[in-house]
């Protein structure tokens, strides 16, 4: 089976192998348990657990006291990062609006400042390009998952 | 006598009173806001009231409709736990007057000690030691940022900004040169405002490299009152507090009651009836300077329960119905230190998160107590304060209280939702933390450009390994993940070093 | 230097050395019979050995496969428990000869005290009190009955038969009238034959209404040999504690003094190096006798750990790594309590029961810890014994602490599997528990024909009310119950007075 | 709806009424939750919980402190009681069989003892009857649910 994931921006392949019982990938083995947990073999013979969770289209993995949450990317699906929209991913206020349509932006540059949970964040562009259209003003009260700037990249 | 106890808060706290009060015999009633509505604390409760609302202000703000739930539900008290209106002196007049008891200090002692100003003159006075700085009262933008140069010429840098009116980190900001002055007792005056309604700051020199060190309080109101050692809280990130022990590893018999004597004149000086918490600076050479006293309850009180053995919130409900406090001599014995898990991304500069409790599997074992007010299928929503829990571990000596929580920490599964357990987990790796020798400003000297985690390739690996086959193999179908979220995977938030109320 | 512990036993105890392992920086391993192979304490290990064959003389008493096991897998050192190998001398010897380390007391040490009269001439020896009675050393059945009918007569009734060579209430009967003597005396003779291929018993005075009381020990290699107070473990059920504490109520600064100067005399005189427990009969009149010495850690440890603020196996790892104990002047603190629960119908003569964890929901809360083995989903066998888990409280007074124990078990939740906790409930409110009256033969006296539970017409509505909700709604499509188990409802079976090994 | 459930030998009718949400009985009311509970609310108004687990026929309920063993009994099926068979709830060993085929017993006599999880039980008739078969002698093992005699009730 194959399968790709997006973890901190980067893109993984991941080609398992199996056993009729055991699944391998890079040399360690995993053996799935009805409780959401598998039994992981490494190389070196020595043992350990990982819990997983599904929510959305990211795993959760907790594994030797660390979480990573890895995005599920459909098999021939094109990357699909979604660099045009940046969506608040939680309730808030817009405090302060920093650029405006057309305007062109680097990578890094705050575009948006908002207020969620009682703290000041700001919203930034994640690659050069230009703003095509800013759907929000300072004031406005934004939900959840809602997309608060279209930002055209730079090729 | 108290029956019928009203406790007027929510989480963790809520839990852990809502819980005394049963095992003291007393009855009890919860409110709650209807996002809320499945919260474990209004279960531990025998009866629970609705506020009405959308907004805090409407809810756990929300004094009047508070004290009319336990006047209708028959609730003859109200505990407050901390932060909502624990500390509103008006709020806790408003109680009293309606005839019910209310389980905390006078409504004078929260108002002399609620404001830094007054509580610094009722602090000189009483001879307990205060950090030199300068109040500046001009509430006008301009004459108030002629007065902040003024003020910092004397003081000197690096010097903090506090909202005068403030608490919990809000409204404070350090300056660590001329060139930042401007820029930061604007911010500061700006969060102030909105925060307290108040814009006025107090101006302090920083005291470099120095602890924070708290004194337990308690006193009844039979004119018997008392210290239970100190807390060491300087392990913070915003200056909120996300690591804390008892006793503190630089902690000397002699210093101990020096602080906890100047900790009791505090409280005296104000007619403290209650627990209380006096903190102080405690620099280098042992000098220690008071910071503030919070009228109530503390987060961070189980360590001091676990080193003395005593149930401070016990002793809460027996002191308001004016029972004489049930503390033996102190007898402080063992370490123990409490961490905070917070639903925030520790590599995002703490940003809050939400999501989804898929998995919330708590670890378990000798000397591990776990204050919480969630379980595993509940959402973390970004109405409230984003504290899920606090692990608190118990062990003979400060080494093994380590490794407690070292195996705590790694033990403690929570998927669905980002947390900082593996910022904490590092955190006990670090050679000052294992030395003990801990200091205010430690997390921004250790993370200056913030805290990363790069993970193994091994552990990569096998992430991705478990995620291939779970996914294979169909184990979402095995647990019901709640609603779709986009936890922190790639998120185009970055959290500024401010903060709202 | 210990670096690798493997850990010769199962269940509750397993994972609670396991932790203390972790904890210590040490890696594990554990062995595990087939049955086992989901357990709990299997997963807390680094490593793990199966342990091939159906019977537990297969498994868990195979010290030549557990060794085999320990060599294997590198580990350096073996840690028993309680029960199984643990008090077996020959084994102790066998791993100390396979060069491994034995966290234990020394062969010598263990046989001497594990021989009842043996123990008896020591302890007489070393000046410690004992309860007279005659040992019984006939063996021909004829000859034995005579010489028990002989030793009656001397003794007087009430009198205890005892297993010479036995422990866990396994071959013991209380006989009232010289009537009784007959049947009784055979049945614990063929019982302690069964049991320990030795059907030897001893004959004594029974001492009405005593106490159970036993002094923890600890030794070091280093010539240090301590006690760290007492525990009272007086309501105990077919001669099996259910309900331990500490302090014991009836307990003075100077009889305790005099009790532990005892115990420390009896560890002594058998050079004993480890943790031990050394119990005694504390009669109305403060007068006390010795028991017998167990040469292991307890079930009830927790409790002393609780008052104490020690950790008794980290102890254990340290002494048997040839390190000074690191234990200072003894300080007794607070008040802890102890029930064991067990997988049994308390209505049907503590018959044991079996059957899925379909729900285990332990409560939480300040002061609670639960030592258990077992999980949601997990199968109880009739493999093992039935004990499910401690749940231990802490509270500064014996009060609050029965206070928190009633509110941890209201709301303790297991289903699918009958266990005590009604009983246990019940126990926390019987007068004699409350006023701290207890002695051994409290649940006797109590219950004469057996105890049981007869509910309230309103709470039996409710769960009539319940389960019809349930049925209709589909609430079983939520749970994934295991297989089909008859549970207790309609049992044909009732439990006789005898045990088996 | 109408069930019927046996508890402690006793057979109970319980007929729910329900509001959209709520189910009632006997005065007081239930309203189920999807975690395998339901919030009880009594007729005085004060509240209350119930945890509730399906095993087999029997519903276990978690109510106040205390557990009840309830046994659904199909609707409009005979009191299936199975007086007639003698099963064995655990595995174990046949110490003594004290009746034999033929046999007349009455309620509460000792028909068998067995070893099982280290102690000795005993089969007990749960009605007069004659014994007509005998399944196990002294020192055979059981299996859980093996059926050990039958008895056949008087009537």
């Amino acid at each position: 089976m194959e399968h790709e994931f997006r973890y901190n921006g980067e893109t993984y392949e991941v080609v398992l192998e199996r056993t009729p019982r055991i699944w391998t990938y890079a040399q360690h083995c995993a053996h799935p348990r009805e409780d959401g947990r598998l039994r992981i073999y490494f190389e070196n013979g020595t043992k350990a657990w990982a819990h997983v969770a599904k929510v959305g289209d990211v795993w959760w993995v907790h594994h030797c006291g660390r979480i990573y949450t890895l995005e599920r990317l459909e098999a021939g699906a094109s990357s699909n990062e979604q660099h045009g929209g940046l969506v608040a991913p939680m309730p808030g206020v817009v405090l302060e609006v920093l650029v405006s349509a057309g305007e062109s932006v680097e990578a890094g540059q705050t575009l948006m400042v908002l207020e969620a949970m009682k703290m000041e964040h700001r919203i930034v562009a994640s690659d050069n390009g230009t703003v095509t259209v800013v759907h929000f003003s300072a004031g406005d009260r934004v939900e959840q998952g809602a997309t608060l700037l279209d930002v055209e990249d730079a090729e | 006598m108290i029956q019928r106890v009203l406790v007027a808060n929510r989480g963790e706290i809520a839990c852990r009173v809502l819980r005394a009060c049963r095992e003291a015999g007393l009855s009890s009633v919860a409110v709650y806001a209807e996002n809320d509505r499945l919260g474990m604390f209004k279960e531990l409760a025998d009866d629970s009231v609705l506020l009405e609302g959308d907004t805090i202000a409407e809810t756990y703000l929300n004094g009047a409709a508070i004290i009319e739930a336990a006047q209708q539900t028959g609730a003859d008290a109200i505990h407050p736990g901390f932060g909502f209106l624990s500390e509103r002196a008006e709020f806790a007049q408003a109680v009293m007057d309606a005839g019910l008891v209310w389980i905390g200090p006078s409504p004078q002692a929260i108002e002399q000690m609620g404001d830094k100003m007054s509580a610094r003159q009722i602090m000189k006075r009483a001879g307990v030691p205060v950090i030199p700085g300068v109040e500046i009262e001009e509430e006008d933008e301009t004459h108030a940022m002629q007065a902040i140069r003024a003020a910092a010429q004397e003081t000197g840098y690096p010097l903090l900004l506090k909202a005068t009116a403030g608490g919990g980190g809000k409204g404070m900001r350090v300056v660590h040169t001329q060139d930042e002055l401007e820029q930061g007792a604007q911010a500061a005056r700006r969060e102030a405002l909105a925060a307290f309604g108040d814009g006025r700051v107090y101006v302090e020199k920083l005291l470099m490299k120095s602890k924070h060190v708290e004194i337990q309080i308690l006193a009844d109101a039979h004119g018997r009152c008392i210290h239970l050692g100190e807390r060491e809280c300087s392990v913070q990130r915003r200056h909120q507090k996300v690591f804390e022990e008892a006793p503190c590893s630089s902690m000397t018999p002699s210093l101990r009651e020096r602080m906890g004597q100047a900790a009791v004149a505090a409280a005296k000086a104000v007619d403290y009836v209650g627990a209380g918490t006096v903190e102080f600076l405690l620099a280098d050479d042992q000098s220690f300077y008071f910071l503030e006293m919070n009228t109530r309850i503390q987060v961070e009180h189980p360590v001091t329960e676990m080193v003395t053995g005593v149930d401070l919130v016990r002793e809460q409900l027996r002191i308001a119905d004016g029972q004489p406090m049930a503390v033996d001599e102190l007898n402080i014995r063992g370490h123990s230190i409490e961490v905070r898990l917070y639903a925030e991304d520790a590599t995002n500069n703490f940003l809050p998160a939400i999501g989804p409790l898929a998995v919330f599997r708590p670890p378990v074992g000798p000397g591990i107590r776990l204050d919480t007010g969630v379980r595993e299928g509940d959402e973390v929503t970004p109405h409230y304060d984003p504290m899920l829990a606090k692990l608190i571990v118990f062990a003979p000596t400060r080494h093994e209280a380590l490794q407690r929580m070292r195996r705590a920490l790694d033990e403690f599964v929570v998927l669905g939702t980002t947390t900082n357990i593996g910022f904490l987990r590092d955190l006990c790796d670090v050679p000052e933390v294992i030395s003990g020798d801990t200091y205010t400003s430690m997390i921004d000297d250790l993370y200056p450009d913030g805290y990363k985690f790069v993970p193994k390739q091994e552990h990569l690996d096998v992430a991705l390994l478990s995620a291939a086959v779970a996914e294979t193999t169909g184990m979402h179908r095995l647990r019901t993940a709640a609603k779709q979220s986009s936890g922190n995977v790639a998120s185009p938030f970055q959290s500024l070093n401010r903060r709202y109320p």
